[in-house]
């Protein structure tokens, strides 16, 4: 068990860093300099700008103190929320930023990850049955929508027509604010794990240990809960590491339909005015959340797999 | 002797796997529906702003926000713009840059996995890792990055669409590629003392080419997607140029005109549908079994 | 006194494509303590006719005819009531001992349900049993195996497991569905020996479904031989080997290489088994058998009755043998 | 009797992927073999799965790498070894069969393309009607029909997919022909039928053959002599008579006895020598004699040292201390 983490960590670190390296000298390997676009900046101001943030030395060791920085947990400086630290952005201390994030993504993925197993189980399970036959075109459909086309008219439908929702804005964070969001964001990933789960469960029945535990005479509720419900998840497993992650970023477009003060807006703060460092420092985040993830996703691989305890 | 030989050679020819799948695929009625729908939209977002007497550009404040009707089919925007060129025209913009990264994806992506998977061994060990490397940079995040430091431009946000999207697509070709290199027909073709070049030409790509279609096809919607979404978030495409991305984005923030979000996204749905029922269809046809 | 009955058993595969009639009308019994060969070619129908019987075939599967299992008709019963009869009185082995056993649960848990099941007893005692049961399949060490998952052990253990899982409550009928075949000869001749041990040891019945003349030589009493979904010959196993009749038993023994006699050729069956989807009316052999006649060609062909329990599916006259 | 073949001290090993802190191992796939192999004789290699007899065959035509070790493939006039270098004019006289038919021809290509390419490949300057002619004429001397020329493998059954096989093998006229496996995958009706047909055809062009299988009693029906290996060495090397009436080494008697004969008086007659224990993983192969942890007659030396390959008086070559 140890053997194995750490043999997951050691493929993570150099993954991260080559990350890093390479987010960071593309940004840096662009001409000129974050704050070119002011206009009259005299150059004794723009040499002491550049000198504030280290920007006047050599690259490396810029990205030196960068990962140094990274190291510390610190993400850096915001070049145009003057006196902000990236961090202080991406976790403020109210509602806001990452929180806004975090708590729409997990809301969805509660819902997603055990009602999209649930659905994917049942409509395999009856195959061809009339239920499964709505499931599989709903899938095909909603898979093919994205979230920029669900989410207003979603809004159009249950606020502007009917009334009965705000259209956008996170409020006080409650039921009524999140439900359209969160919703979206369920539609969103929803058939991707219903998809998986369904096929890996008919996959799974087809095979020959199914066959003989039904020769076994063992009865139905024991031969799907205790034969084919590990092997059904291991698919449906290694799909939600990455959408974990996913949904985290995945989550930035909900945010920006609804108008909700997350990640999402954060960053198109930064694209738009050109703050190279909080974009640098937004992906790097999501890139190490995406790490995080998967990592957490191979332990659990390694209680669900016997095969990999070798 | 000759002649008997052409006789021979004469003999009955079944349909070969290309003429199979085609027959397939025809007979799908929804995929042949949603293809033939592809292409007539296609076909409209290169004539409608040619033949409309409406500019997509030009404003005309007095008849600002008018609901579709026989004057304005789609009705007009806030600038008194006809709603009906702008779709298609955005649509002509979103297919052109959806159409141009799915070319990008399928050279770098084909190019790539199949470099990997027939080399093997240690090159395609490193050249996986940096696929690896890549996959850990979430992309959306990753192409506003682009898209900030290179600045606003059309071809620029499809490249950097199709930079991160280049990497599902060589995934796959790479490991049909090891698969195929591992089969024995291919070993039959070393065996019969055919070159590296001929056993490509001969026994690979024709044994590979039915996948990197099938997936193409499911590139182009991510494609439209995507460039949807960098236009929805300002990035990518400059007014007065619009794309689907944004005027759905422009839709979204004037709800009580309600066409102005309800046409582009119909347009975009069933543009998305259409796609992914070809890509079902051609999936059907390609891989019989 | 038989403990399986099957009276005019057909299967038919509904496909994309058409119908797969893939047992055309078998009727055959097997009595305690007797070892019953089926033989065939792949797609003869053999696997199915079991699968069949167990209540284990593909969805697409429909099931004409009637089996008798210590006189209940098991195709009137319900899947509950069939339940209590699979792996209790009537148990099975499969080809691939690989595939066949769960590779996510280990041999322990797969085999103390078993015993839980129908025999209601505990965990404790339903282990004590299993570890017992190991031994008696000649796992050695069998308390510390038993705690292994399958992908640990070797494919003759693997099959040593399965046939302990299958024995576990002591059957009337075992079937073995070609449990040899993806083994090495060695490991072959051990298992067969084993099955051979255990027949006497536990009274039971089996049937042993398999391709090879060798193992049906080396096993069996009582031999059916199946083409292209029917049952063309049944008898002893001396009847079949020394004295077969139907030209397709005589032409399958004539074309094995023998391991003790020479010859320079071997002689074959011209020509390929028929497509069972499309096959032709009257006898199904017809197009590959020496002694065709025109009645072969048209109407079904009876089975005749060629003595003691001995029927031939063919039209040629062997009432003066 | 002309030599065709001399493999001399080959060895094909493995290395398996290292893990992190491990030592690194090695699969002993084939580990030190010398035989040779007579122009005009079919030679069988037998063994159970895992005994290196696939990995043997395939090195022999490059499809697996040569760890060390010589081949000289010795014609009338020269001799050659077999190197990256000269591959290409080696192969035109070392065919290979498959073993599973269908899967070894290409589904793209029509049966008269997948015939035709090894000629194309050696000899560019036949016209398409040379080609298409030496095409026809080798449909018709492996039993298949010439109307099916143009069509694609997936409309033929295993044995007629084993034909084209064949046929694919048959064109350039090769010296020696290696069928790995090649009819262990057709049922036993056809089964006989192709190996009438590769006997015929040794015959008709005097070919060389090394049939590599694991049933017995078809080696037994179709060669002149018969090697048998385990864990990726040779145990015996003898002529079949010699073989399979008085098998010299204890794991030949053991396989030989092991194998299950159509005949019930025959059957009931046997004695089975059970072998005991597990075969041994070929990444740790015993010290000594690779066969010492099964055989019955094992004792201290057998454990020891691997016993040296010997010839015995009536020409066998034994691997074995105590041979019968």
């Amino acid at each position: 068990m140890i053997n194995f983490i750490i043999k997951r960590l050691l493929i993570a670190i150099p993954t991260m860093f080559s990350i890093v390296l390479l987010v960071f000298l593309l940004v840096h390997a662009t001409p000129g300099n974050p704050f070119d676009s002011e206009k009259a900046l005299s150059p004794e101001v723009m040499k002491q700008l550049l000198h504030q943030y280290h920007l006047d030395l050599p690259l490396w060791k810029q990205f030196f103190l960068y990962v140094n920085d990274l190291l510390h947990g610190n993400l850096g400086v915001s070049y145009k929320f003057i006196g902000q630290s990236i961090n202080s952005l991406i976790f403020p201390d109210n509602m806001g930023g990452f929180w806004v994030t975090l708590r729409l993504a997990s809301y969805s993925m509660v819902i997603t990850v055990p009602l999209g197993i649930v659905i994917g189980c049942y409509s395999g399970l009856n195959r061809n049955s009339w239920f499964d036959r709505i499931i599989v075109a709903s899938n095909m459909i909603f898979s093919a929508i994205p979230t920029i086309v669900t989410g207003p008219l979603m809004v159009l439908i249950f606020a502007v027509t009917m009334g009965v929702l705000p259209a956008s804005g996170w409020g006080d964070g409650g039921f009524q604010n999140l439900c359209l969001p969160v919703l979206a964001l369920t539609l969103a990933y929803l058939p991707t794990v219903t998809v998986v789960t369904r096929g890996s469960i008919i996959d799974v029945l087809n095979s020959n240990f199914i066959r003989t535990a039904r020769s076994k005479g063992l009865p139905t509720s024991k031969i799907i809960f205790k034969h084919a419900i590990r092997p059904t998840l291991i698919p449906v497993l290694s799909l939600l590491g990455p959408m974990f992650a996913g949904v985290l970023v995945g989550a930035i477009v909900t945010e920006q339909v609804f108008a909700l003060p997350g990640l999402g807006i954060l960053t198109t703060n930064g694209a738009t005015n050109r703050d190279y460092n909080l974009v640098l420092g937004i992906t790097i985040f999501g890139s190490f959340l995406m790490i995080i993830f998967n990592f957490l996703v191979d332990i659990v691989y390694f209680f669900l797999d016997p095969k990999i305890k070798q | 002797m000759s002649s008997a030989v052409s006789e021979v050679l004469k003999s009955p020819k079944t349909n070969g796997f290309w003429q199979g799948a085609f027959i397939r695929f025809s007979h799908n009625r929804l995929s042949m529906v949603s293809l033939v729908f592809i292409l007539l939209l296609a076909f409209l977002c290169i004539v409608v702003p040619f033949l409309s007497s409406y500019n997509y550009a030009t404003p005309d404040f007095a008849n600002s926000l008018v609901s579709p009707g026989m004057t304005h089919f789609f009705g007009s925007d806030g600038l008194g713009r006809d709603l009906f060129v702008r779709s298609f025209i955005g649509g002509r913009i979103t297919f052109e840059i959806a159409f141009a990264a799915t070319l990008v994806v399928l050279l770098i992506g084909v190019l790539y996995g199949s470099i990997a998977g027939f080399m093997g061994g240690y090159i395609d060990a490193i050249m996986m890792r940096v696929v690896d490397i890549l996959y850990g940079i979430p992309f959306l995040f990753f192409s506003i990055l682009l898209l900030t430091l290179f600045g606003q431009s059309l071809i620029l946000s499809f490249v950097a669409v199709a930079a991160i999207s280049w990497l599902d697509m060589a995934r796959v070709v790479r490991g049909q590629t090891l698969s195929l290199r591992h089969k024995e027909f291919v070993e039959a073709a070393h065996v019969c003392g055919v070159g590296n070049w001929q056993i490509i030409i001969r026994h690979i790509i024709p044994n590979l080419i039915g996948v990197v279609i099938v997936y193409a096809a499911l590139v182009v919607p991510n494609m439209i997607v995507l460039s949807a979404v960098l236009s929805f978030f300002g990035l990518g495409v400059m007014e007065p140029m619009t794309s689907w991305g944004l005027l759905i984005s422009d839709g979204s923030q004037n709800m009580n005109s309600w066409w102005l979000l309800l046409f582009p996204a119909l347009l975009m749905t069933s543009t998305l549908l259409a796609f992914a029922f070809v890509a079902n269809g051609l999936r059907d046809a390609l891989d019989p079994r | 006194m038989s403990i399986l009955e099957v009276q005019n058993l057909n299967v038919e595969f509904k496909v994309h494509d058409g119908i797969v009639k893939a047992v055309d009308n078998v009727s055959f019994s097997v009595a305690k303590g007797e070892v019953l060969g089926i033989v065939g070619e792949s797609g003869s129908g053999k696997s199915q006719t079991v699968l069949a019987i167990m209540g284990l075939l593909a969805n697409n599967g429909m099931i004409n005819g009637s089996v008798k299992f210590m006189g209940q008709e098991l195709s009137k019963l319900s899947y509950k009531e069939i339940n209590k009869i699979r792996g209790n009185k009537l148990s099975i082995i499969f080809q691939d001992p690989m595939t066949s056993l769960n590779p996510y649960l280990t041999i322990k848990s797969q085999m103390i349900e078993v015993l839980m099941l129908h025999k209601g007893m505990s965990k404790k005692d339903a282990l004590v049993e299993c570890i017992n049961m190991l031994d008696i399949v000649k796992i050695s060490e069998a308390n510390k195996r038993i705690a292994l998952y399958p992908h640990e052990l070797s494919g003759g253990m693997r099959q040593r497991v399965m046939i302990a899982i299958a024995l576990l409550c002591k059957p009337e009928l075992l079937i073995a569905d070609e449990p040899t075949t993806a083994l090495d000869v060695t490991v072959q001749a051990q298992i067969l020996e084993l099955i051979r041990e255990l027949k006497t040891e536990f009274n039971m019945g089996v049937i042993m479904i398999t391709h090879d003349m060798g193992v049906v030589a080396n096993l069996c009493d009582r031999v059916n031989v199946m083409y292209a979904g029917c049952l063309v010959e049944s008898g002893t196993i001396n009847d079949i080997f020394y004295d077969a009749k139907h030209p397709y038993t005589r032409a399958l023994l004539a074309s094995i290489p023998s391991l003790v006699d020479d010859v320079e050729r071997l002689s074959t069956i011209p020509g390929e088994p028929p497509n069972l989807m499309n096959l032709p009316s009257g006898c199904a052999f017809q197009n590959r058998c020496q002694n065709v006649h025109k009645e072969c060609m048209a109407g079904e062909i009876m089975l005749q009755s060629i003595g003691d329990n001995r029927f031939a599916k063919c039209n040629l006259d062997f009432s003066s043998c | 009797m002309q030599k065709l073949l001399e493999i001399k001290n080959l060895k094909v090993h493995f290395p398996l992927k290292k893990k992190l802190f491990a030592k690194k191992q090695v699969i002993y796939a084939v580990d030190n073999i010398s035989f040779d192999v007579y122009a005009g004789e079919i030679l069988g290699i037998v063994g159970e799965s895992g005994c290196g007899k696939s990995s043997l065959a395939r090195s022999l035509v490059g499809l697996n790498k040569i760890t060390s070790g010589e081949v000289l493939f010795l014609n009338s006039e020269y001799l050659e070894v077999a190197s990256a270098d000269n591959w290409h004019k080696y192969r035109e006289d070392i065919q290979f069969i498959f073993q599973d038919p269908v899967a070894s021809l290409n589904p793209r290509m029509t049966v008269a393309e997948i015939i035709a390419e090894p000629l194309e490949i050696y000899n560019p300057n036949l016209t398409k009607v040379e080609v298409m002619n030496r095409v026809i004429e080798i449909m018709k001397l492996v039993g298949l029909s010439v109307n099916q020329i143009n069509r694609y493998p997936l409309e033929f059954s295993g044995g007629q997919c084993q034909r084209i096989g064949i046929a694919r093998a048959l064109i350039l006229k090769p010296k020696l022909i290696i069928c790995d496996e090649s009819v262990s995958a057709l049922d036993s009706s056809i089964k006989s039928q192709i190996i009438n047909l590769l006997k015929d055809l040794q015959k008709q062009f005097n070919l060389t053959i090394i049939f590599i299988s694991h049933d017995l009693s078809v080696v037994k029906h179709i060669c002149d002599r018969v090697l048998v290996m385990y864990l990726g060495n040779i145990m015996e090397l003898s002529k079949k008579n010699i073989l399979y009436t008085k098998s010299h080494h204890p794991y030949s008697s053991a396989l030989l006895s092991a194998v299950p004969i159509a005949n019930p008086d025959v059957e009931r007659k046997k004695v089975i020598k059970l072998l005991e224990g597990e075969l041994p993983s070929s990444i740790n192969p015993p010290l000594g004699c690779v066969f010492n942890s099964r055989c019955p007659k094992v004792d201290d030396k057998c454990r020891m040292s691997r016993p040296p390959v010997s010839v015995l008086d009536d020409g066998s070559l034994v691997a074995c201390f105590y041979p019968d």
